[in-house]
């Protein structure tokens, strides 16, 4: 078990938007969360990653209790997300992002993994030294990818990779991800793209208002009326 | 007459200089938090104040200003810990005043440790005059310009080169980001607080012998060192050095040939023409958010 | 009984704190030795100070202060002329007797009913300087003057008195109370041929800038200053560059090298002696003029037989031969200073101290 | 009465058949250029009046560039644009919208500082009394008018189906209602040409089938729709027309299934026909 | 939000009553001499707000304005013997027109550039009015006439209190009606966005100049009748740091809101009042409880203490 969450809840103020959830992820595995527009799947992202804190449960990364890590103990643990809107370093070079994705591990050079990268997404050689904010959408997605891969996650935290791609590189994102989950990075997917999203997954999750409601093997899921109707929109 | 102009022009990039010094560690901080920070003049006082109070006292200049510089440090960090990180989700403005609220605390406690009279250091390789064309520049003059000079290099290399440097500025453009590749953002403020903590310090020493060292030295020059590092587009070190210069010079010209009084309106008349025509100063980068 | 209640004033912080602090030492200091000796006439001195910062609106805010709200029975301060101009009209309106420690010839010429002041006018100062020029036979005189009260008024008495005394003046600069540099100003004055003297009129820091960078640019003409810088913190800010300056100051600056039969000498060393223990600091003309102020106040409320303040007003008037550290004051309804140019000094710098010129 | 529908009558409408209608957008010859790169070259293409056009094209194809030299936002390096029979290049967008013209954003454009019902009702501006006097003396038909706008914002709320966040403060609303909550504050000024820029991203496709029902009741209310999406089910099910767009250029332009079909569309984007 | 803060009447009835009960508490002119210039600068922070607050446009030179304002009066009536209203109201005038001119090009910049270009301004005001010794005598101020009406003098600290107290309400008034209005609408808007809100029709640019006017114009009114108030003006009145003090008022008070920005006038007129009790610690105590506001209440004082009730949500 690489990722154990127990009775975890997490709050905005008043609002409480995570209700006690209980999620686990083995390693080498792939699970996806998928759940309609404000059912919380970002707000569980962000409590794992630590930037939002957890009102009360328990995440236990590789056995250990991270609860109370701060983000950047988890990320020195490999615990990389990939966040919703992208968040990237906008006036800085899209190289200079990549490079940072690198920062925790240290001065060594990551020069082979950048390069790995550009061959992976040739976008981004193109534009390696135009600043990051002025690249469109899908790009900058794109960047907010490589950032993370340029920190060789142990768990990764996918928020919406897909968003805003065009259908050949969906196609193309979805690939990458089965080819990290070979090459045994375990992955933790939220997506719109529910049914892409379940297609590949090993297990799912499904979320509503907080509360996960329902859990099962990707292919169980993807032929769950329940989850048909209200997130394939079949 | 060429005598004269040439007169203001070392008296202009004297001040210049001194003015550049205070806008570096505006830049710093900006470039780590956004933060302006309005206390960045205390940092130059307690430099100036602690090498002045201490040789004065016996201790070899080096060393105090080594003391000094070690001090401003502590406070840089005390401020930035528990005011500036404490209201971190604040508004732009909400910080700004706190760091108001700084100063106006450091300058009373200055005033309590060291007095409200003003303090004199002795120029570090003496007063004699340098004669130039008919032109005089004080020695400290070189000393002031020399330190901007090698600073700036430094300062520009660290954010350009280094990954430490790259990791503060990512800081202040997006920490949430920040956070997520395992930057520690609260160190990048904690250390950028105290980096310009101590260059203003070092700033505060070397200006000393030319303008007294009091409690209140910090108001003006902070104010003068902000228009630099504005002038000159936040954040770009060279820029706030260019700024510095060009302001100090404005002023000492505007002051031979116009009149003393309105030394200060030039520059700023000169200030605003160029915001007119460079909305992010000379050196600014340009707008990076796209919609 | 009734405490005394006098209020103060002072700028003792800013520009002119090297004025407004030892003022404000003083007068807590000597209001304490008085009220341990048992107080004035029985009563003890109860004293409210307020520190205006330099600025002429805090002080006149502070002065609305201690009418309205601390009800004092005489004020003493406005360490500097501004702030003491914003002072006079609350003070002729709340009808307070005031005492200022500032400068300019303005504040009590015209005579106004309620306000004093104890140190020398710039216009004595002037005419000091004059003076002197005239003994070494200089008549071109180049003026550098601060644009703050005090030099704007001392501006306009050496232009005044320059001209009754056939003084020419060659040139007419100003700076700022905060300048940190004035050499564009004195560059000017560098290349100006004609000039064969320079007399600096201001307060606090500035002075002692404009006598580094004179020193820096090299000029050799012989300085003059106003009784504003006559403080031993001048002479340590400016440093070596302070050599030679001479400027008209009361005895107090000189206590020791005063002879004997002068009627002040035994005041000011004795002042000088107890200033110095309590703050061990050099004593500079502006505690003393403070001390003057306390003195005269509390005399007058002896010989108005208590605080009524029209009483109060008409004793101050009635001051007669007061020996205090600025000289003898004896004052009278057109003279609310009481002052004479016999006891300002021309002193010169040397070695890092005041002496005596001749 | 429903909000999406309610627009003024506009003359030119023609909700009968799907006959092209006159061009209501004309861009001729358009380029705009960062730094000598090239992000929309020498691009023409018309408008239809009531149509759903569509814009497709591969990531950096210059799409958003488009809507924003269309919407006035950038300046164009050459060519021109008109709406509705006037040259309007290099225009301010709020002249553009004061003539008709609505979008919302790919990167959220959104008032945090407001609660989610006052950015619908920022919307409405043009339609309100905006002078300064009436407001600071509080005319009662200016109160009258924006309580009504009030209402009708509310309404548009629920119908793009946010009707739980009335009440909320922006900064406290998730990604997909922000989306949404776009679409209603471009809607609230009554366009008559509203461009969006991926509607859909960030919804699921249960969520999508709801936009593609906001944009047809629109559409078929006279509105005229520039769509920028990259959920083909969307873009082939509701369009009228299609230009396909890589590197700048026009690449392709039909009806769905002719672009669909087309193999450079195919190559370039699409991947394999959907 | 909260009621308070919003509920337009009830706001208003609560200033009104307030400043009607005042006096009552104010025993001395000592006293409703500080409750003046909290008013005072109450009305230009109510200005203030609605440029920072709402319309999210720094300006570290409204001193300046008010400055102008102050020397209008001074000079006009003082030298020129212009009465007192035709003063002001050409004060007030001047300084709409030097906004409207200086607004254009000024408020196309963003943030610290924004706040440089105003500071700038405000400086230059203050130096030229500094300077310009034969008119505002110099660095030390100039007295001016009080202030006249009908031939009525308008004398003394009461009758000024009620004159300050009308004037305050009116400017809260007026203010909360802007906010609550499409315009108030759309210059939060440009705070929030302001390509959104191009492209939903707003004039960005008009509606920025235009609240930088308006209030310029507040300020300069205050001062114009401040000055003949004070009896005294100097170019301290105009210059940054009273700029500065002015934008921490309205920081303090809390940002986007009108009676924040009273508090905030008020709280800091008080306090350094209140502080020369500890006469050479004064600084450190104003500072300490300027940082301590600041950072346990990040929102400003009267937002976070109005959200500590309960509070009823808006439907
Ligand atoms: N900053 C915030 N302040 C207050 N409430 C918030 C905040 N962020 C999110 N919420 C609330 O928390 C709930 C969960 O939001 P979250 O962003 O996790 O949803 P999500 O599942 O990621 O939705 P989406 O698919 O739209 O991204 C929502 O009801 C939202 O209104
Ligand atoms: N301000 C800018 N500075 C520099 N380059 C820019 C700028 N704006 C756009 N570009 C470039 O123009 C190209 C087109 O970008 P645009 O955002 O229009 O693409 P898009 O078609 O909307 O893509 P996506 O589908 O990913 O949103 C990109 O290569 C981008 O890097
Ligand atoms: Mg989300
Ligand atoms: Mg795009």
């Amino acid at each position: 078990m690489l990722l154990e969450i127990e009775g975890l809840n997490s709050h905005y103020g008043r609002i409480h938007a995570l209700k006690s959830a209980n999620l686990t992820v083995r390693e080498g595995e792939l699970v996806a969360l998928v759940g309609a527009n404000g059912a919380g799947k970002t707000t569980l992202l962000r409590t794992l990653s630590g930037v939002h804190p957890a009102s009360s449960g328990v995440i236990k990364f590789d056995g250990r209790d991270i609860t109370r890590l701060n983000p950047v103990r988890r990320v020195a643990e490999g615990v990389i997300q990939v966040p919703e809107g992208r968040q990237l370093f906008g006036p800085q070079t899209v190289e200079d992002n990549l490079r940072l994705g690198a920062f925790r591990r240290g001065s060594g050079t990551p020069d082979a993994d950048l390069e790995r990268l550009y061959e992976l997404f040739p976008v981004l050689r193109v534009k390696r030294d135009q600043p990051a904010g002025t690249l469109s959408g899908g790009q900058q997605q794109i960047v907010a990818l490589g950032r993370a891969l340029m920190a060789k996650p142990r768990l990764l935290l996918l928020d919406e990779p897909s968003m805003g791609l065009a259908p050949l590189l969906v196609a193309e994102i979805f690939e990458a991800v089965q080819r990290l989950k070979r090459e045994g990075v375990t992955i933790l997917l939220v997506e719109q793209n529910a049914h892409a999203a379940l297609s590949i997954a090993d297990r799912g999750y499904v979320i509503e208002t907080g509360e996960i409601v329902l859990s099962d093997t990707g292919p169980a899921l993807l032929s769950n009326e329940r989850v048909r109707q209200a997130y394939l929109g079949l | 007459m060429l005598a004269e102009l040439l007169q203001y022009l070392l008296s202009g990039l004297t001040i210049g200089a001194i003015y550049a010094l205070a806008g570096l560690g505006f830049s710093i901080i900006y470039n780590a938090s956004h933060v302006i920070n309005f206390a960045q003049g205390e940092f130059i006082m307690i430099g100036g104040m602690a090498s002045a109070t201490l040789t004065a006292s016996g201790v070899p200049l080096p060393l105090a200003i080594l003391i000094g510089c070690g001090g401003a440090m502590l406070v840089g960090v005390a401020v930035a810990k528990f005011a500036v990180e404490r209201a971190r989700k604040a508004s732009t403005v909400t910080l700004i005043i706190i760091t108001i609220g700084a100063s106006i605390f450091l300058r009373g406690v200055a005033e309590l440790v060291w007095g409200k009279d003003f303090k004199r250091l002795d120029a570090f390789s003496g007063e004699t005059p340098i004669q130039l064309f008919g032109a005089s520049l004080q020695p400290q003059s070189l000393w002031v310009m020399g330190c901007a000079g090698v600073l700036i290099v430094a300062i520009g290399l660290f954010f350009n080169k280094t990954l430490t440097g790259k990791a503060m500025l990512a800081t202040s453009h997006n920490r949430l980001a920040a956070q997520l590749v395992g930057i520690d953002v609260k160190r990048v403020v904690l250390a950028s607080f105290a980096l310009s903590a101590a260059l203003g310090a070092v700033g505060g020493a070397v200006v000393a012998p030319i303008t007294f060292s009091y409690t209140e030295m910090g108001i003006m020059l902070g104010l003068k060192g902000f228009t630099a590092a504005v002038l000159g587009g936040l954040g770009h070190g060279p820029g706030a050095v260019a700024g510095g210069l060009i302001v100090g010079v404005a002023e000492a010209l505007g002051a031979g040939y116009l009149s003393s009084a309105y030394k200060d309106a030039v520059a700023f008349v000169i200030i605003l023409a160029v915001l007119l025509f460079m909305p992010n100063g000379l050196f600014g980068k340009r707008g990076t958010e796209r919609v | 009984a009734d405490p005394i209640k006098v209020g103060a004033i002072v700028s003792a912080t800013g520009p002119a704190s090297f004025l407004g602090d030892p003022e404000k030492k003083v007068l807590e200091l000597y209001a304490d030795r008085i009220n341990q000796a048992g107080g004035v006439a029985g009563r003890p001195v109860q004293l409210t100070v307020y520190d205006d910062g330099g600025a002429a609106d805090k002080a006149a805010s502070f002065t609305k202060r201690l009418i309205e709200s601390d009800k004092v029975d005489v004020i003493v301060g406005g360490t500097t002329t501004a702030t003491t101009m914003a002072a006079v009209p609350l003070v002729e309106r709340g009808e307070v007797p005031f005492i200022s420690l500032a400068g300019a010839v303005v504040i009590v010429e015209p005579v106004k009913k309620w306000v004093f002041k104890t140190p020398h006018t710039d216009r004595m100062a002037a005419e000091k300087v004059m003076d002197d020029l005239k003994k070494r036979g200089l008549t071109k005189l180049a003026l550098v003057s601060e644009d703050s009260g005090f030099g704007k008024s001392g501006r306009e008495q050496t232009l005044a008195v320059a001209k009754e005394r056939g003084i020419e003046l060659v040139a007419d600069e100003t700076y700022g109370a905060k300048d940190t540099d004035v050499t564009a100003q004195l560059t000017k004055i560098r290349n100006n041929p004609a000039a064969q003297a320079v007399l600096v009129f201001g307060l606090g820091q500035g002075p002692a800038v404009v006598t580094k960078n004179y020193r820096q640019l090299g000029i050799n003409l012989p300085l003059y200053q106003s009784h504003g810088v006559a403080s031993k913190e001048y002479i340590r800010l400016a440093g070596g560059a302070a050599e030679g300056v001479r400027l008209p100051a009361a005895g107090l600056v000189v206590a020791s090298q005063l002879p004997d039969s002068d009627p002040q000498k035994k005041v000011v060393v004795e002042f000088t002696q107890v200033y110095q223990e309590a703050f061990s600091v050099e004593v500079s003309t502006f505690a003393g003029h403070a001390y003057d102020g306390l003195m005269i106040a509390l005399d007058a409320v002896k010989r108005a037989g208590g605080t009524d303040k029209a009483k109060l007003r008409d004793a101050i008037e009635q001051t007669k031969g007061y020996v205090g550290t600025g000289g003898t004051v004896t004052m009278s309804a057109k003279d609310h200073m009481g002052l004479t140019l016999d006891a300002f000094h021309m002193v010169e710098v040397k070695q890092g101290d005041w002496t005596l010129a001749k | 009465m429903n909000m999406l529908t309610s627009h003024e009558p506009s003359s030119d409408a023609a909700p009968t058949a799907r006959r092209p209608g006159p061009p209501l957008l004309r861009v001729e010859h358009l380029s705009r250029e960062f730094g000598g790169v090239l992000a929309i070259g020498d691009l023409s293409f018309t408008v239809a009046a009531g149509d759903i056009h569509s814009i497709i094209g591969p990531n950096g194809a210059g799409k958003t560039t488009l809507f924003n030299l269309v919407t006035g936002v950038y300046k164009p390096s050459g060519g021109r644009v008109l709406f509705d029979g006037a040259d309007v290049s290099g225009q301010a967008p709020y002249r553009l919208a004061a003539r008709g013209m609505s979008r919302t954003f790919q990167n959220l454009q959104i008032f945090f500082n407001m609660t989610a019902l006052e950015n619908v009702m920022v919307g409405r501006h043009l339609h309100l009394d905006t002078r300064l006097l009436p407001a600071l003396f509080r005319f009662p038909s200016l109160v009258r008018r924006d309580s009504e706008a009030r209402d009708r914002a509310a309404q548009l709320m629920t119908e793009v189906g946010l009707s739980r966040y009335i009440g909320a403060d922006a900064d406290s609303m998730p990604y997909g209602a922000l989306k949404r909550l776009e679409i209603a504050r471009a809607l609230a000024s009554q366009p008559k040409l509203l461009l969006l820029d991926e509607p859909a991203a960030g919804l699921n496709a249960t969520e999508s089938r709801e936009i593609d029902e906001v944009i047809k009741t629109v559409a078929a209310s006279g509105v005229t729709v520039i769509l920028v999406e990259h959920d083909m089910k969307m873009v082939m099910g509701i369009s009228d027309h299609i230009t396909a767009l890589n590197h700048g250029r026009k690449l392709a332009e039909g009806t769905p299934a002719e672009v669909a079909a087309n193999p450079d569309v195919i190559a370039a984007y699409l991947g394999a026909a959907p | 939000m909260n009621r308070i803060l919003h509920g337009r009447l009830t706001g208003l009835a609560v200033l009104g009553a307030i400043i009607a009960v005042l006096p009552v508490f104010l025993t001395n002119n000592f006293h409703l001499d500080v409750a003046i210039l909290a008013g005072f600068n109450a009305v230009v922070c109510v200005g203030l707000n609605l440029l920072i607050g709402y319309a999210g446009q720094i300006s570290l030179g409204h001193a300046g304005f008010f400055g102008i304002g102050a020397y209008a009066s001074g000079v006009l009536v003082g030298v020129y013997g212009w009465p007192p209203v035709a003063a002001l109201l050409a004060g007030a005038a001047f300084v709409g027109v030097l906004a409207f001119v200086v607004a254009k090009p000024i408020l196309r910049l963003k943030g610290h550039y924004l706040a440089m270009a105003t500071l700038g301004i405000g400086i230059i005001v203050s130096i030229v009015l500094r300077t310009e010794s034969g008119l505002t005598g110099g660095p030390d101020g100039m007295m001016v006439e009080p202030f006249k009406i009908f031939g009525v003098e308008l004398y003394g600290e009461k009758a000024w209190y009620w004159v300050v107290g009308v004037l305050l309400f009116g400017v809260v008034w007026l203010s909360l009606n802007l906010i609550d209005s499409p315009m108030g609408r759309a210059l939060r808007a440009v705070h929030g966005s302001e390509v959104a809100a191009e492209v939903v029709g707003v004039d960005t640019a008009r509606f920025k100049v235009m609240v930088f006017v308006l209030s310029a114009v507040f300020a300069s009114v205050a001062g114009s009748l401040f000055a003949h108030y004070a009896g005294l003006i100097t170019p301290a009145k105009a210059d940054f740091f009273k700029s500065i003090e002015l934008v921490t008022m309205v920081v303090f008070g809390g940002m986007a809101s009108t009676f924040g920005a009273v508090v905030g006038a008020v709280v800091l007129t008080l306090l350094p009042q209140a502080l020369t009790v500890f006469q050479d610690y004064q600084q450190i105590v104003l500072g300490a409880i300027l940082m301590a506001t600041m950072v346990f209440m990040p929102k400003g004082l009267l937002p976070t203490l109005a959200g500590l009730l309960p509070s009823r949500r808006r439907a």
